[in-house]
C-alpha cells in the first residue's frame, strides 16, 4: 500500500487539486452556483489526500514524498517539493483549516456595502452578482490553499519565492474585494509590506545564484545547504535579505503595522488562514530555509534577533490590552505570540525548537478559532468594537464557551493547545538565557492579562439591551468549531504523536545552529 | 592657381563691394523727402491691411516645398551617380533605377491623391 | 588654417545649434538649430574625411543631407499643422500636455 | 578607381525587403485604390506583411543555425542570431500592434479622419461625417517596423543612423494623428519631432566624432580601433557618449526620456502601445550591440555614465508614475522605469545579459502592446451619453473589474506582468535580468532596481485597487466599447504569452541564450 | 558600403595652374564689367527687338541707333530717392538685393568663355575662364537656388502685401522648376562623365548635347525660362495681379540691383544652356571643320559663346513677345505633371541607353527598336489611364475621398479659420461659384483668375 501511495506525486497533486478547482470555479459560469459546495468537497478531498499521506511518513526519515522537475533550467529554477516533519504538520494545519473557513464563511459573504439591490454594476441580478461573489470567495480560498500547500513543501528557492509572493494575490483580493469598510488601505498595506519584504528576499535569491555560479538545478535547497561555507559576508548579507521577508511575513516588531490592518479589515476566514496559517511562513522559512543555508550568519545575527522577538512578545502585548477592537487585538496577540516563536527558533536549543515548532501548529489553532469566533460575534453585532459588547455570554453562551476556550488556549492554560509549546519554549529559553527566559515570562503573563480581560469586557456584566436578542451559534457555526476546539484540547493532553514528528526534524535543525555557534 | 576656390572668393569679393558700393551710392545721391503716406506699404492706394507679414498661405504652397525636398534629395544621389556613371556600372544603373521608382512611388500617390493640383 | 580649424568651427556650429534648441520656444527656429547641429556634424564628416584621406565622411554627408531633408519635410508638416491650428509655432503654447 | 559592387543575399534580407516592400505597395495602394475597399485592402496587406516576415525570420534562423551568422550587404547589416531574435519579437510586437491599431472599437478607427484638417475646423467635422480613413496610417507603422528591424542588425552607425530615421519619422507623424484630442495628439507630435532630431542629432554627431577617431563607422573597425589607439580618447569617448545619447533616448532613458510621457499620453492608443513595445526592443538591441560589438575596451570609462543613467532612469521612472493620474502616462512612466531595468541587463556586458534583455523585452513588449490595446477599449461618455475618447484618467477605471471582469482581470495581468510578480512572465525577466546584472558586478543597481520595482508596485496594485476595489463612480462616466475583435484577439494572445512565459519560460529562455552562440 | 577610394580629380578641363592672383583679379573684373555692359545692351536689345515685334522703332535717339538710351535709364534710378518701408525688417529689406545681385554675378565665375589664349601683349596663357570646378553644375545650381532667396527675403521682408504674395510665388515657381532643371542637367552629366563646366565643353566636340539629348535640351529651355521668371512664366511679378511683385516697395538702386540680377540671371542660364548643350564656345559644325579647327582657337571661340549666348537671349525676347502669361495652376501642372516626369523618365532612358553600350554587347540599332517599342507601349498606356479630377464639389459628396490634402480644405477648412482680414477686399465671384465665406481667402487662392495681363511695357524704369 504504502508504496503505491509513496508513489504518486503527492504533493504536486495536492497544489495542483485546489488550483484547478479554483479556476474552474471562477471561469465557469455554470459551477458558480455550486461552488461552495463544490469547494468543500474539494478541499475535505485535500485534506483527506494529506492524512493519506501520514501512515507512509517516516518521522525520522528527512525530507520525503520528494519531486523534482526541471523549471526553468537556465536560471537554476526546479520544481521541487518535499516535507520533513515540520513541512507535514504545516500542510496539515493548512488543509484543516481551509474547510471550517470555508464552512464558517457559507453565508457571510454578501453583495458590496452599498451595493443596492438591483444596482450591481454589471445589470444582473442580485442572485447571480452573489453567487458569482461567493464562487469568487471560494475560488480564492482554495488557490490559497493550493498555495500554503506549496510554500510549506517546496524544495527549491527559486519556486519558494515564486510561491511566497504568489500567496499574496489570492489574500490581497480576499481582502480587498471580501473585506471591512476600510479595506483598499488594509490591502494596499499588507500588499506592499509583503511585495517589498518578498523583493528584498529576491535579490538575496539573486545573489545567490550567481554566487553559486548557477546552472540547472543551482536553486535546489539541498544543493544550496552549504554553498556559502566559509563566505561569511555573503551569508551574512543574503540572510538578512530572508529575514527582512520573512519578519514582515512573521510579523516581528517594528515590521508588523500592517497586520492589525489586515486582520482587522479581512473577513474572519481569511484572518484565520493569514494568521493561523500563511504568517507561519516567516517563522517556516527561518528555520527550514535561514538554518540550513547561512548557519554561521544565523548564529551570530541570533542574539540580536532573540532581543528583537522580545521586546515583539513585549510590545504586542501592551498593546493587546490597549485595543478596543477585538480583531485588532487578536492581531496584536499573534504579534506577541510570533516573538515566543521567534525566541525559540533563534534562542539555540532544541526543546526552545521543539517549542516553537508545536507552537507554530498550535498558535494556528487557537488563533483560527479566535479569529472566527470573534467574526461570528462582529457579524452578529454589527461592530468589531469591544465596548459595543457587554455581557454576551448570557445571551450567547456556545459562541463565549468557545471563545473562552480558544482564549484559554491561546494563553498557555495546561491541558489546552498553547501550554506544551509554551512551556517548550520558556525551558529551552531558560536553558540557554536565563534573562531571555525572564523576560518570555512576563510576555506569558500579559497574554492572560489581554484575554481575560477582553473576555471580561464583552462576555460578562449586564446585558446590553440592545443586543440582547442576538442568536448563538447555529448547527453550522458549531461544527465548523468543534474540530477546532478538539485539537486544542489534543495538542493539549496528547501532544505526543506531534512530537515524535515534530522532534527529529528540530534535533536536526538545532543540530545546525548549534555547531554553527 | 591650383585651388580652383579663390578665384570665387575673388569675384564674390567684387561682387559684394560692388553691390554694396551701389546701395551706398544711392543712399548718399538719393533725395530724402519724407512723406507719411510714401512709406507706407503700397496697397493700389487704399488704406493698407495690417498683417501683410503673417498673411497665411494655402496650404499648397508647403506641400510644393516640402515635394520639392524630397526631388532634391534624388537630384542629391543623381548628380554624383552620373558622374561616376561608367564606373558604377550595371550595378549602380540597376540600384538608380531601383531609387529613382521607390522616389516615384511617392510622387504617383501625390499626383493621384491631388496634392498636385492647384486651384 | 588647419583642418583642426574646420573641427572647432564645427563644435561651434553643433553647440549653437544645440542652445538654440535648448533656448528658443519658436518651434520653426528650434528646428533650425537641430538643422545647424546637423550640418555641423557633416561639416566634421567631411573635415575628417580629408583628415583620413577617403571618402567615407564624404558618402555619409550625403546620408545626412537626405536624412535631414527627409526631417525637414516631416517636421514642416508638424510644425505647420500646429500653426495653422492655433496661429502659433511657439513651444510654449504647446503645454496641454505639461499638466 | 575601383569599385566592387556588394553581393546582395535577397533571402537574408527578405523580412526587411517584405516589411519594406509592404510598406511601399501600400502607398501605391492609397494611391490607385478605392477609398470604398482602400482601408481593407490596407490592413489585409499590412497583417499579411507582417505574418509573412515573421515567418521569414524564423526560417532565417534554423539558417544561421545551420550556416552560422553573415555579412549582408558589403557588411552593412548583419544576419546573426540575437538580431533575428530581436527581429522576431520586434515583428510579433508589431503585428500584435497591427491587431490593435487596424481594430475599430466601437466604430470607428483611432485615426483623425483628415490629418491635413485643422483640429475643429468644419472641414475635419465634415471628413468625420462623411467617414473619411486616414489610411496611410499602415503604410507608415510598416515603414516605421522596416526602420525597427533594420535596427538591431546594422553593423555601421551609418545603417544605424538611417535605420533610426526610417523608424522615427513615420512614427513622428503617427503621434499627431489622434482622432480625439487631437490638440494634444499634435503637440505629442512636436515634441516627439524636436526632441527626436535633437537626439538624432546628437547620435550624427557622435557618429563623426567615432568616425574621426577610427577612419571607419563599421562596428568591427571601431572594435580594432578602440583599443589601438591612444591620445584621441576625448574625441573617441564623446563619441561613444554622443551615440549613446541618441540611442538612449529611443529607450526613453532619464535624462532623455522628457518626450515618453508626453509622446505617450498624446498619441493613438493603439500607436502608444505599438510605438512602446517596438522601439523599446529595437533600440535596446541596437544598444546591446553597439555596446557588446564597439566599447567592450571602454566599459570602464563609460560605466559610471550607464550607472548613473540606470539608476537615474529607474528611480525617475518610479517616482514620477507614482504621482500620475492619466494611465496613459502612468504606463509611459513605468516604461522609463522598464527601460531603467532593462539597462541593467545591459550594463551586465555578459552573454546572459543579452539573452535576458531579449527576454525582458519581449516580456515588456507583448504585455504593453495587450495594455494599450485594453486602453483603447475604455471610453468616456459626455453628457449626453454619446461615447467619446478613450477614458484615460485614473478615477474612470473605478469599478472596471466588477463590470467587465475579463478586461479587467486581462490589464491586472498586464499589470502584475509589469510589477514583475511572480508567475507572469514579467517576473522571469526581472529575475533574469537581476541575475545577469549581479553577475555582471552590477550588484548595487539591482538592490537600487529591486527597490525601485518594490515602489513601483505601489502604482500598479494601485490601479489593481482602483478597478476591483472601488465602486464605479457614476459621474466619471466611463464605458467599454465593442470591438471587432482584432484587439480582443491582440489582447487575448498578448495574456496567453504573459502567463505561459511566466510559468514555462525555458523554451524562450533558452531560445535567447541560443541567440548569443551565432553571435557576429 | 565598399570603401570609396580617393578620388583623383582628373582634369580632361581647362588647366589654371597658371593663373596667378592678379590675373585672377584681372579676369573677375573683366567678368564683372561684361556683365554690367551686357545687361546694358540687353536692355536695349530686347526694347528694339519687342518694337519689332509690334510693328514700331523702340528706342532709337539716344546713341546710333538708341545704343546708348540704357545708360540715362541707369543713371536715374541712381538720383532716385532710396525709399525703406514702414512695414519693412530693415536688416533684411536691405540685404535681399544685395543676396540678389550677388548669386547673379558669381554664376559666370564658372563659365568658360573659351579656350586658353594668350593674353595681348603679354606671354600669359590662360583659360578664357575664372575657374572651373569638378562640381560645377551643382555650384551653378546651388548659386542658382540661392539667388532666390533675394526674392523671398525682400518681399517678405516689405512687410506688404503684393511683395509677400510675389516672394512665395516665387518661391514655389523657383522650387518647381529647378527640379526640372537639374533633371534635364543629369543626362548631360552622364553622357560627359563630368560636372566641370570646360570637361562638358570638351566632350561636345563631336556633336552638341542638344542634338543628342534634345528633350532634355528643350526641358532646360522651359525651366530656364521659369527659373528667370521671363514669359510667360512672371508670375511673381505679374503686373496685372500684383503690381510689381516682390519689387512693389523697392525703389532706387535695390530696385536696380533686382533689376540687374534679373537680366543677369537671363545671360546665366543662356550661358549655361550654351556651355552645357551647344558646345560652349566651340564653332558650329561646318566652320569648325574648317582648316582643323582653326576658328576652336585662339580669341576665335570667344564669338561663337557670345553668339550662342545672345541666341538664347533673344530666344527670351521673342518668348515674351509672343507669349502669354500662364495662370498659375497651368503653370504649376506643367512643372510637375509634365517637365518633371518627363525629365525623369528621359534620365532613365538615356542612362538605360548608355549603360546597355557601355555595359553590353547589344547593338545600338536593337537598342533603339526596343527602346522605339516600349515608348509606343508607355505612350499607350498612359492614354489608357485617365486623371483622376477631383471635381470641386462632387467627390466630397458622392466617393468621400480619405483625407485628401487637397482641393476644398483650402476653401472650407481655412475660412473657419482665423481670418486676419475680415472686410478685405472684394472680388466678384465667378461664373458659377458662390461668395466663399472669406473674401481674403478667395483672394489668395484664386489669383491667376483676373485673366492673362498683356502690357507690353516691363519693367523700364
Amino acid at each position: 500500500m504504502t508504496s503505491i501511495l509513496v508513489d504518486l506525486p503527492w504533493l504536486s497533486l495536492l497544489v495542483a487539486v485546489p488550483l484547478v478547482a479554483a479556476a474552474v470555479i471562477w471561469l465557469v459560469p455554470g459551477v458558480q452556483k455550486v461552488a461552495r459546495p463544490l469547494g468543500l468537497a474539494v478541499s475535505l478531498l485535500v485534506l483527506a489526500g494529506a492524512i493519506a499521506m501520514v501512515p507512509g511518513f517516516d518521522a525520522g526519515g528527512g525530507y520525503q514524498f520528494s519531486e523534482t522537475y526541471s523549471w526553468i533550467p537556465a536560471i537554476g529554477a526546479s520544481w521541487a517539493v518535499g516535507i520533513n516533519g515540520l513541512g507535514l504538520v504545516m500542510i496539515l494545519l493548512a488543509v484543516a483549516l481551509v474547510p471550517i473557513v470555508i464552512a464558517a464563511a457559507w453565508h457571510e459573504v454578501r453583495l458590496p456595502d452599498g451595493a443596492r439591490p438591483g444596482e450591481t454594476g454589471s445589470g444582473e441580478p442580485d442572485a447571480k452578482a452573489l453567487d458569482r461573489r461567493r464562487a469568487g470567495y471560494v475560488a480564492l480560498v482554495l488557490a490559497l490553499e493550493a498555495m500554503m500547500v506549496a510554500i510549506f513543501a517546496v524544495r527549491d528557492l527559486f519556486s519558494f519565492y515564486v510561491v511566497f509572493e504568489a500567496m499574496l494575490i489570492p489574500v490581497y483580493f480576499m481582502i480587498g474585494v471580501f473585506g471591512g469598510p476600510n479595506r483598499r488601505p488594509a490591502a494596499l498595506k499588507f500588499l506592499l509590506y509583503s511585495l517589498a519584504g518578498g523583493l528584498v528576499m529576491l535579490s538575496g535569491v539573486i545573489y545567490l545564484l550567481v554566487q553559486t555560479g548557477g546552472g540547472e538545478q543551482a536553486l535546489l535547497l539541498d544543493n544550496l545547504a552549504g554553498a556559502l561555507e566559509g563566505n561569511y559576508t555573503a551569508q551574512l548579507w543574503v540572510f538578512l535579505s530572508f529575514l527582512i521577508a520573512f519578519a514582515i511575513k512573521a510579523p516581528m516588531v517594528p515590521v508588523h503595522t500592517w497586520l492589525p490592518d489586515a486582520a482587522a479589515e479581512a473577513p474572519p476566514g481569511t484572518s484565520a488562514l493569514l494568521v493561523g496559517v500563511l504568517d507561519k511562513v516567516g517563522t517556516f522559512g527561518m528555520i527550514a530555509i535561514c538554518l540550513p543555508l547561512f548557519p554561521e550568519a544565523v548564529a551570530n545575527v541570533a542574539p540580536y534577533l532573540v532581543v528583537l522577538a522580545i521586546i515583539s512578545i513585549i510590545y504586542g502585548g501592551i498593546l493587546a490590552i490597549g485595543q478596543k477592537d477585538v480583531m485588532r487585538l487578536i492581531a496584536f496577540t499573534s504579534v506577541s505570540h510570533f516573538g515566543l516563536i521567534v525566541l525559540g527558533i533563534f534562542i539555540g536549543t532544541q526543546t526552545a525548537m521543539v517549542g516553537s515548532m508545536i507552537y507554530m501548529v498550535a498558535h494556528g489553532v487557537s488563533t483560527a478559532a479566535l479569529f472566527l469566533v470573534a467574526g461570528f460575534l462582529t457579524q452578529r453585532g454589527g461592530s468589531a468594537q469591544m465596548s459595543s459588547y457587554s455581557g454576551m455570554q448570557r445571551v450567547v453562551p456556545v459562541l463565549a464557551g468557545v471563545f473562552l476556550i480558544s482564549g484559554l488556549a491561546t494563553l498557555a492554560l495546561p491541558g489546552l493547545s498553547g501550554f506544551v509549546p509554551e512551556y517548550l519554549v520558556l525551558l529551552g529559553s531558560f536553558e540557554a538565557s536565563p534573562a531571555a527566559g525572564v523576560f518570555a515570562v512576563i510576555g506569558v503573563v500579559l497574554s492572560a492579562l489581554y484575554i481575560l480581560l477582553a473576555y471580561q469586557r464583552v462576555f460578562t456584566g449586564p446585558v446590553d439591551p440592545d443586543r440582547s436578542d442576538l442568536p448563538d451559534l447555529g448547527g453550522r457555526e458549531r461544527w465548523t468549531m468543534v474540530p477546532l476546539v478538539l485539537a486544542m484540547l489534543v495538542l493539549g493532553f496528547f501532544p505526543a504523536p506531534v512530537l515524535d514528528v515534530l522532534t527529529p526534524a528540530a534535533d536536526q535543525f538545532a543540530a545546525i545552529l548549534g555547531s554553527a555557534s | 592657381m591650383t585651388n580652383p576656390y579663390v578665384p570665387l572668393l575673388v569675384m564674390g569679393l567684387l561682387a559684394f563691394v560692388m553691390g554694396l558700393a551701389g546701395l551706398l551710392s544711392s543712399a548718399v545721391i538719393g533725395p530724402k523727402r519724407y512723406n507719411k503716406i510714401k512709406v507706407d506699404a503700397y496697397e493700389c492706394g487704399i488704406q493698407p491691411s495690417p498683417h501683410a507679414a503673417s498673411g497665411r498661405f494655402p496650404v499648397k504652397y508647403y506641400i510644393v516645398a516640402m515635394t520639392f525636398i524630397i526631388f532634391d534629395i534624388e537630384v542629391v544621389f543623381l548628380y554624383p551617380w552620373a558622374v561616376a556613371f561608367t564606373e558604377l556600372a550595371t550595378f549602380g544603373l540597376i540600384a538608380m533605377i531601383a531609387f529613382l521608382l521607390l522616389i516615384t512611388v511617392p510622387f504617383v500617390y501625390e499626383w493621384r491623391r491631388g496634392g498636385l493640383d492647384w486651384d | 588654417m588647419t583642418l583642426v580649424h574646420y573641427l572647432v568651427l564645427s563644435g561651434i556650429l553643433f553647440s549653437i545649434g544645440a542652445v538654440t534648441v535648448l533656448v528658443r520656444r519658436n518651434a520653426l527656429v528650434a528646428f533650425m538649430g537641430v538643422e545647424l547641429m546637423l550640418n555641423a556634424a557633416n561639416l566634421m564628416l567631411v573635415t575628417f574625411a580629408r583628415m583620413h584621406g577617403d571618402l567615407h565622411g564624404q558618402v555619409i554627408a550625403f546620408f545626412v543631407m537626405v536624412v535631414a531633408a527627409a526631417e525637414v519635410v516631416i517636421g514642416l508638416a508638424i510644425i505647420v499643422s500646429i500653426h495653422r491650428t492655433r496661429g502659433s509655432a511657439s513651444l510654449d503654447d504647446a503645454n496641454l500636455l505639461k499638466n | 578607381m575601383t569599385f566592387v559592387p556588394p553581393s546582395i543575399d535577397w533571402a537574408a534580407l527578405a523580412p526587411i525587403v517584405i516589411v519594406l516592400g509592404a510598406a511601399v505597395i501600400g502607398v501605391l495602394i492609397e494611391a490607385f485604390v478605392k477609398d470604398a475597399v482602400r482601408r481593407m485592402v490596407q490592413v489585409i496587406l499590412a497583417v499579411v506583411a507582417l505574418g509573412a516576415a515573421l515567418v521569414t525570420v524564423a526560417w532565417r534562423w534554423t539558417v544561421v543555425q545551420a550556416q552560422g551568422p553573415a555579412e549582408l550587404v558589403g557588411g552593412a547589416i548583419v544576419e546573426d542570431a540575437p538580431a533575428l531574435l530581436a527581429q522576431g519579437v520586434v515583428l510579433l510586437c508589431a503585428f500584435l500592434g497591427m491587431l490593435v491599431i487596424a481594430d475599430r472599437v466601437g466604430g470607428e478607427d483611432g485615426f483623425t479622419p483628415a490629418a491635413a484638417g485643422a483640429p475643429g475646423s468644419a472641414y475635419e467635422a465634415q471628413a468625420r461625417r462623411l467617414g473619411l480613413v486616414q489610411t496611410e496610417v499602415y503604410p507608415l507603422v510598416l515603414f516605421s517596423v522596416g526602420g525597427m528591424l533594420v535596427f538591431p542588425a546594422a553593423s555601421d552607425l551609418l545603417t544605424l543612423f538611417i535605420a533610426l530615421e526610417v523608424l522615427s519619422l513615420p512614427l513622428y507623424l503617427l503621434a499627431g494623428l489622434a482622432r480625439r484630442r487631437r490638440l494634444l495628439s499634435q503637440e505629442a507630435s512636436l515634441k516627439y519631432f524636436l526632441l527626436g532630431a535633437f537626439s538624432s542629432a546628437f547620435f550624427l554627431m557622435g557618429l563623426a566624432l567615432l568616425y574621426g577617431y577610427s577612419g571607419s563607422v563599421r562596428f568591427a573597425d571601431l572594435a580594432v580601433a578602440v583599443p589601438a589607439m591612444v591620445g584621441m580618447d576625448v574625441v573617441l569617448l564623446a563619441g561613444v557618449v554622443l551615440v549613446l545619447v541618441g540611442l538612449l533616448f529611443k529607450v526613453g532613458a532619464v535624462p532623455f526620456h522628457s518626450w515618453v510621457p508626453d509622446v505617450y499620453q498624446g498619441s493613438p492608443t493603439s500607436i502608444t502601445g505599438f510605438m512602446a513595445a517596438c522601439t523599446k526592443i529595437a533600440a535596446f538591441a541596437a544598444l546591446v550591440r553597439f555596446l557588446y560589438a564597439v566599447v567592450p575596451g571602454l566599459t570602464w570609462d563609460l560605466s559610471p555614465l550607464l550607472w548613473t543613467i540606470a539608476i537615474l532612469t529607474m528611480i525617475v521612472g518610479t517616482v514620477l508614475a507614482i504621482v500620475q493620474t492619466d494611465i496613459k502616462r502612468m504606463l509611459a512612466y513605468s516604461s522609463v522605469a522598464h527601460a531603467g531595468f532593462v539597462l541593467l541587463g545591459v550594463i551586465a556586458l555578459t552573454t546572459s545579459g543579452i539573452s535576458s534583455v531579449m527576454f525582458y523585452l519581449l516580456v515588456y513588449g507583448v504585455a504593453t502592446v495587450g495594455a494599450f490595446g485594453l486602453v483603447t477599449l475604455v471610453r468616456e461618455r459626455d453628457a449626453e451619453g454619446n461615447v467619446t475618447g478613450e477614458a484615460t484618467r485614473v478615477e474612470q477605471w473605478a469599478g472596471l473589474g466588477r463590470r467587465h471582469p475579463v478586461l479587467a482581470a486581462c490589464f491586472t495581468l498586464f499589470l502584475l506582468s509589469f510589477a514583475g510578480i511572480p508567475l507572469t512572465a514579467g517576473f522571469v525577466g526581472k529575475f533574469t535580468v537581476f541575475a545577469a546584472a549581479v553577475e555582471g558586478g552590477a550588484w548595487p543597481l539591482v538592490v537600487v532596481a529591486v527597490l525601485a520595482s518594490g515602489a513601483a508596485a505601489f502604482f500598479y496594485v494601485r490601479m489593481i485597487v482602483l478597478m476591483f476595489f472601488t465602486d464605479p463612480d457614476q459621474d466619471a462616466g466611463s464605458t467599454v466599447v465593442r470591438t471587432e475583435g482584432t484587439t480582443a484577439i491582440a489582447v487575448a494572445v498578448c495574456a496567453v504569452a504573459t502567463v505561459v512565459l511566466g510559468v514555462v519560460p525555458t523554451p524562450i529562455l533558452s531560445l535567447a541564450s541560443e541567440a548569443t552562440k551565432f553571435m557576429l | 558600403m565598399t570603401p570609396p577610394t580617393v578620388p583623383v580629380l582628373a582634369s580632361a578641363g581647362a588647366d589654371f595652374s597658371a593663373d596667378t592672383i592678379g590675373l585672377v583679379f584681372i579676369k573677375a573684373a573683366a567678368i564683372l564689367v561684361f556683365l554690367l555692359l551686357s545687361v546694358l545692351f540687353a536692355l536695349w536689345f530686347e526694347r528694339r527687338i519687342i518694337g519689332r515685334f509690334q510693328q514700331r522703332l523702340g528706342p532709337n535717339v539716344r546713341g546710333p541707333f538708341g545704343l546708348v538710351q540704357s545708360i540715362p535709364d541707369a543713371l536715374k534710378l541712381l538720383l532716385k530717392e532710396d525709399i525703406t518701408v514702414k512695414g519693412a525688417d530693415k536688416v533684411i529689406y536691405r540685404i535681399a538685393p544685395m543676396i540678389s545681385v550677388f548669386c547673379a554675378f558669381m554664376i559666370f565665375a564658372i563659365i568658360p568663355f573659351g579656350p586658353a589664349v594668350q593674353i595681348p601683349f603679354t606671354d600669359i596663357i590662360t583659360p578664357l575662364q575664372l575657374t572651373d570646378l569638378p562640381v560645377s553644375v551643382l555650384y551653378f545650381l546651388g548659386i542658382a537656388g540661392l539667388g532666390v532667396y533675394g526674392i523671398v527675403l525682400g518681399g517678405w521682408s516689405s512687410g506688404s502685401t503684393y511683395p509677400l504674395l510675389g516672394s512665395v510665388r516665387s518661391t514655389a515657381q523657383v522650387i518647381s522648376y529647378e527640379l526640372a532643371m537639374s533633371l534635364s542637367l543629369v543626362s548631360v552629366l552622364i553622357v560627359a562623365g563630368s560636372m566641370s563646366t570646360s570637361e562638358i565643353v570638351n566632350s561636345q566636340t563631336q556633336l552638341w548635347w542638344s542634338v543628342a539629348l534634345a528633350p532634355a535640351f528643350v526641358i532646360y529651355l522651359i525651366s530656364m525660362t521659369g527659373e528667370v521668371n521671363r514669359l510667360p512664366f512672371d508670375l511673381p511679378e505679374a503686373e496685372g495681379e500684383l503690381v510689381a511683385g516682390y519689387t512693389t516697395e523697392y525703389s532706387s538702386m535695390k530696385f536696380a540691383w533686382f533689376f540687374l540680377a534679373e537680366y543677369i540671371n537671363m545671360l546665366n542660364v543662356s550661358a549655361i544652356a550654351t556651355t552645357l548643350f551647344m558646345g560652349g564656345w566651340r564653332a558650329p559644325w561646318p566652320l569648325s571643320a574648317i582648316n582643323d579647327g582653326m576658328f576652336n582657337e585662339g580669341w576665335w571661340p570667344l564669338l561663337w559663346f557670345l553668339i550662342k549666348l545672345w541666341g538664347f537671349m533673344f530666344f527670351f525676347v521673342w518668348l515674351r513677345a509672343t507669349l502669354l502669361r500662364f495662370r498659375y495652376d497651368q503653370f504649376m501642372n506643367l512643372g510637375w505633371k509634365v517637365l518633371i516626369p518627363v525629365a525623369l523618365a528621359w534620365v532613365v532612358g538615356v542612362a538605360v541607353i548608355q549603360g546597355v553600350r557601355q555595359f553590353t554587347d547589344i547593338s545600338l540599332q536593337t537598342l533603339l527598336f526596343a527602346l522605339a517599342g516600349a515608348l509606343v507601349l508607355f505612350a499607350v498606356v498612359l492614354l489608357l489611364i485617365p486623371e483622376k479630377k477631383p471635381a470641386a464639389g462632387a467627390s466630397a459628396a458622392t466617393a468621400g475621398g480619405s483625407g485628401t490634402p487637397g482641393s476644398r480644405k483650402s476653401a472650407t477648412a481655412e475660412a473657419e479659420a482665423f481670418d486676419a482680414f475680415a472686410g478685405g477686399y472684394p472680388v466678384p465671384p465667378l461664373p458659377g461659384q458662390s461668395l466663399p465665406p472669406s473674401p481674403r481667402r478667395a483672394k489668395v487662392t484664386a489669383p491667376a483668375d483676373a485673366g492673362p495681363a498683356t502690357d507690353k511695357e516691363n519693367t523700364d524704369g
